[in-house]
């Protein structure tokens, strides 16, 4: 095994070519955004039995989409570090964790606050709220693991191994509304046969869809050039210490 | 003017919907912020390992 | 690097924590050979037994057992060597009897008789102790114990990590006729140690010669280059 | 195959020489199972309406104890790298393990449920169903157990994290359990949850192995 | 008294640079007050019933969880040697692991408090005396789990035989505390439970630390 | 029993699960003293020096340190002496640095200050590993910083069992040279070691004198026939 070129050559090659593209994502993800947010909350009508609660919809559920496609990424991320050893995967992997939190997290709190209107209550234990908590756990879980090692690398691919066993969740999510009989809308847009909502608010949710998952890649980006910065700063605060003298190991995260 | 506020009462559903869009506004700028951040940052430091001159060799 | 017999290792290199512990290392150990790692504290011979047993990933060269490279068939590989550690692996509440039963029937190859356990404890002086818990062991004796597991069942290749630590001398003795024994129905001895052992006509392997030239991080950072 | 009846034996050993602890297990459940009876007061209409609920639980929780310890003992000791290098793989070992901790932990509680029912006031129609349904559930309980524990060996705070990362992954088995219960005294189409149970015992039965066994060689590296 | 606090911010140390130990313990407090409320079923009634209950049944074990570590690891890798040796009483030194054993398992719960409550549908008139009642139970809680570590040391398999032993002793904590909650709700006299509780741990505070340390005493020889 | 400086033991009679190890063990110790104990793997030395610390009772025989009965004023004895066992009361997750300040801190004599840190660092070669955490060192690297605790405060009596083990050449040296100061400045040592040490005039006390007549193995057996 050991390392062969490639292998040190690619960070250095994501770098150059992600600063390229970061500017255009950026401004695309503002453009989707916008426009959802213009066509949400504005031109789409009320729904004829949810009145302007729907508009909660608009981040609801593409923030939901987010959140699982987030840990799909971080799954397919965990694989390819763990069986390559990629460096660019790990980094790849670690920055996608905090960012499928945060929008699991979104989907859970406006999903709650669409409950109280609709359903009449905050929070119920149906299979959907339930299997998108735990997807927020796993995410939380993955972190909690990879930073439980003063062995950065072996708390890496620690979370890698959970982030795959936890992979099962995701369509989980997906077909619990079909599987158990639940509170929460089955599938409207995401089905067999074409999506089934109004185009006048169909158009809106999928503009705001594309906008968060814009947003997700840009910020996903932007935390992988993060983690390769830091790694080369740990490396070089390396270079110096043994420069120094101290021909020992020492922690490249010292507190 | 009572468009606007029209609007703005959300069809008597104003609570719900605009914290929903508070909620979501405040957690991904919280993540953007993090994120862009904590980018500078690193970035700063490294300017400033190789200003002073550390490389590689 | 035809069939040649015994352990083969070349231009070895291992990374603990970002930082080269060594690298070029290198040497050939055929049957009946005894290898003796030194070097100062810390400066890798755990490691490289650990590396060796095939527990730890080397960050480069290869290294081939009778003439095979071992990552082909790790396996079996690891089924032809025995490795003895800092942790000596006895559990405190069972007795010296049960945990080296225990370790003949995980070896697998000899059939868990009392014979080849009550063999073992013998060859270090441990006859007494048969039905003692581990939990009252001195630290001698737990090294007896832990070097026991050695005859549990036969392996060509001997990894042994500072063998000879808190032995008295008669239990010096034992593990010299031990280890000559091994050698001469042409076994394969890789040793670790600070004090001198009696191992006749053994190489000795110094870690300190294959320190990393350059800052052993600075190899780290080559990956960066360019960001 | 010997050596894993070996490994067996040697976790069983262990486990009742240190004061039976299979003992200890169940009293933990009853006792718990008690905590309850206090903590929701003695009405017998509140229990029995959350009897079943309260048992899966508390079965779970106990099967939750101690789980650190799993591999936490034989890895400082050293043990793990013997099992490693010798010739039985590494998910066989794993495997082991987990029968060793089902039938520490799991086979017990199977047997003190009636017991803990009667405390609870349990309806008696429900305890088939429950024993039915646990005995299904448990095993599902002890593999996943034993991939938390082999992720978490080494980690800073195993005891806490272990159940952080478990417990997400055994809930759907307790939300089966419960249906599978509550089903049959719905007389609803009982066997749909426990279809799920067993679904959820083949993947965990395929996954949970290879999953622990990758993670104990993380450890070992 | 400089000793006492070096041990307790050891303690804090070790635990927070273990990935957030009160985070975690947090988390597993809301992870097993979410998985009663699966088991229990959905009906908000039903839950808000059993809530303040079940809220004191998940803190007790929570505050249990990672007990047998409290001495286990400075007594095998010698560091309790080292304190016994020291100019320290072993009784503060005692005092100082229960405080900090606290500060990580009892404090966090205290202020997770409020949104478990939430999950379960606690009726929120009584939460403040829920949360007061826990301010005043859950030293109690740390002070008599730390006197079952140290019986059961060396008991290699602590985990649960630590919560067989501390259990019964914290069934009065469980029952007075809820006892508070529902005087609160019933407006009977609430004070009496609330005494109670503070007698609990002012006999805690006296008898505990004594008794641990003659126990670590006995294990070091 | 005039007031004799020092450490005096007369009579010592210890019995560990029902066996006897020694019995009529006696000695003096004074300062500036080194007293080696010696003696087979399982013969008690470091039993011994536990009774010696106050951490277990002897059966028979009694202990003075300055003319005084230990067992008079427990606290103030222990307070005097420093005992370094098999284990090394490490921490994984702490630094080194961290380690040797707690231990300071409860010592509570030295001011919690990094100087007698890093002196004590320093005189054992462990500067450079301030921040590694412990969990990362190596067997000789753990030793030495075990051994860097009878560094962090003043105490006139050393308990050391097998100090040596696991040490390089450079840390024998290091070691040799803070025994010598701490004999120097008045201080006495007793400690049990296999290996050879540079210990000028030491008396070698050999526990294999003091073994009750009924061979030990014997008795081993009677005992644990009742388990
Ligand atoms: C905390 C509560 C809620 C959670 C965790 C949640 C979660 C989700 C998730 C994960 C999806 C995406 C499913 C998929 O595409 O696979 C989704 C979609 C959706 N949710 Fe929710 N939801 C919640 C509450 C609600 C409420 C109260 C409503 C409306 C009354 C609602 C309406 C919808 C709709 C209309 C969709 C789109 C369905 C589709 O087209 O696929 N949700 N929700
Ligand atoms: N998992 C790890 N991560 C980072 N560094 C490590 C790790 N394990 C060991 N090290 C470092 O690697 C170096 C070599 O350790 P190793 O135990 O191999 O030394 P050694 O030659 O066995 O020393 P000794 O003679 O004291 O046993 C040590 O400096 C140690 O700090
Ligand atoms: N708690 C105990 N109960 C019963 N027997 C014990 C106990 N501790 C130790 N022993 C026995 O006492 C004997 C002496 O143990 P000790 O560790 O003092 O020997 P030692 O001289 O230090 O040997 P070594 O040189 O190997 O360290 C051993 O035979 C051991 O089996
Ligand atoms: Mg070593
Ligand atoms: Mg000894």
């Amino acid at each position: 095994m050991g390392f062969s070129f490639h292998y040190f050559a690619n960070p250095a090659r994501f770098m150059r070519a992600s600063g390229k593209v970061l500017p255009w994502l950026t401004a695309l993800t503002a453009l989707c955004l916008g426009v959802g947010l213009v066509g949400g909350l504005v031109l789409a009508p009320p729904d004829y039995q949810q009145g302007d609660t729907v508009r909660i919809m608009f981040i609801h559920v593409p923030s939901a989409w987010v959140g699982m496609m987030g840990y799909t990424m971080l799954a397919a991320a965990s694989a390819s570090a763990l069986i390559w050893r990629h460096p660019l995967a790990e980094v790849a992997a670690e920055a996608a964790a905090p960012l499928g939190a945060g929008f699991t997290l979104v989907c859970l709190v406006t999903g709650s606050l669409w409950g109280a209107p609709m359903w009449g209550t905050w929070w119920v234990w149906d299979a959907r709220l339930t299997s998108v908590l735990i997807l927020f756990f796993l995410y939380l879980g993955y972190m909690a693991l990879a930073g439980a090692f003063d062995d950065a690398a072996r708390g890496r691919r620690a979370a890698s191994i959970l982030a795959l066993v936890g992979f099962v969740n995701v369509p989980i999510i997906h077909y619990s509304v079909v599987w158990w009989n639940t509170l929460h809308q089955p599938a409207s847009v995401m089905r067999l046969g074409g999506p089934s909502i109004d185009p006048s608010i169909l158009w809106p949710l999928l503009v705001m869809a594309l906008g968060f998952t814009l947003l997700f890649l840009t910020l996903w980006v932007v935390r992988m050039r993060t983690a390769l910065i830091r790694r080369k700063i740990e490396a070089l605060e390396l270079a110096a210490a043994d420069a120094a003298g101290a021909g020992h190991y020492r922690p490249v995260t010292a507190p | 003017m009572s468009g606007f506020m029209h609007w703005l009462a959300m069809g008597g559903y104003a609570a719900y919907v605009w914290s929903a869009y508070g909620v979501a506004l405040i957690v991904l700028s919280g993540l953007a912020v993090s994120a862009i951040s904590g980018y500078r940052a690193s970035r700063r430091a490294l300017d400033e390992l190789e200003a002073q001159g550390r490389t590689r060799r | 690097m035809d069939r040649a017999p015994g352990l083969r290792a070349e231009g070895l290199g291992l990374r603990r924590g970002g930082r080269r512990l060594f690298s070029g290392l290198g040497f050939e150990a055929g049957p009946g050979a005894a290898l003796i790692l030194s070097g100062p504290n810390g400066s890798g011979k755990s490691s490289l037994l650990r590396l060796l047993a095939g527990l730890a990933r080397p960050e480069a060269g290869n290294l081939s057992w009778q003439g095979r490279p071992v990552v082909d068939d790790l396996d079996a590989y690891q089924a032809s060597l025995h490795l003895v550690g800092h942790q000596d692996g006895l559990r405190p509440i069972l007795t010296v009897a049960e945990t080296l039963r225990f370790w003949i029937e995980v070896a697998g190859e000899a059939p868990a008789d009392g014979e080849t356990g009550t063999a073992a404890l013998a060859a270090l002086g441990l006859e007494a102790l048969g039905r003692t818990p581990c939990r009252l062991l001195s630290s001698g004796q737990r090294r007896r114990l832990a070097l026991a597991r050695l005859l549990t069942a036969p392996r060509p290749l001997w990894l042994l990590d500072e063998p000879a630590v808190g032995l008295d001398q008669a239990a010096l003795g034992l593990l010299a006729g031990v280890l000559a024994r091994h050698r001469a129905g042409g076994g394969t001895i890789i040793l670790s140690t600070h004090q001198p052992l009696d191992l006749p006509d053994a190489i000795t392997l110094d870690l300190a010669d294959f320190r990393p030239a350059l800052s052993p991080a600075a190899t780290a950072d080559l990956v960066w280059d360019g960001i | 195959m010997r050596g894993l009846i070996a490994l067996i034996r040697r976790d069983l050993a262990l486990a009742l020489r240190q004061g039976g602890d299979a003992a200890i297990a169940v009293l933990f459940f009853v006792l718990a199972a008690m905590l309850f009876a206090f903590g929701i007061g003695p009405e017998p209409g509140e229990l029995s309406r959350v009897a079943s609920g309260i048992i899966w639980v508390t079965a779970l929780l106990a099967a939750l104890l101690g789980l650190d310890r799993l591999f936490q003992a034989d890895w400082e000791d050293g043990t793990l790298d013997i099992l490693a290098l010798s010739p039985i793989p590494l998910e066989m070992v794993v495997l082991a393990k987990a029968a060793a901790h089902w039938l520490l932990a799991g086979l017990p509680l199977l047997l003190a449920t009636p017991l803990v029912g009667l405390l609870l006031h349990l309806d008696t129609a429900s305890l088939p169903a429950l024993i039915a349904a646990m005995a299904l559930g448990t095993p599902s309980l002890s593999l996943i157990g034993t991939v938390g524990a082999a992720l978490t060996l080494g980690a800073r705070r195993g005891g806490v994290l272990v159940s952080l990362l478990v417990l997400p992954l055994e809930i759907p088995v307790l939300i089966f359990g419960t249906a599978a219960v509550s089903a049959i005294l719905s007389d609803r189409a009982a066997a749909t949850p426990f279809l799920l149970l067993g679904a959820i015992l083949a993947g965990a039965l395929a996954l949970g192995p290879w999953a622990a066994a990758a993670a104990l060689r993380q450890a070992l590296e």
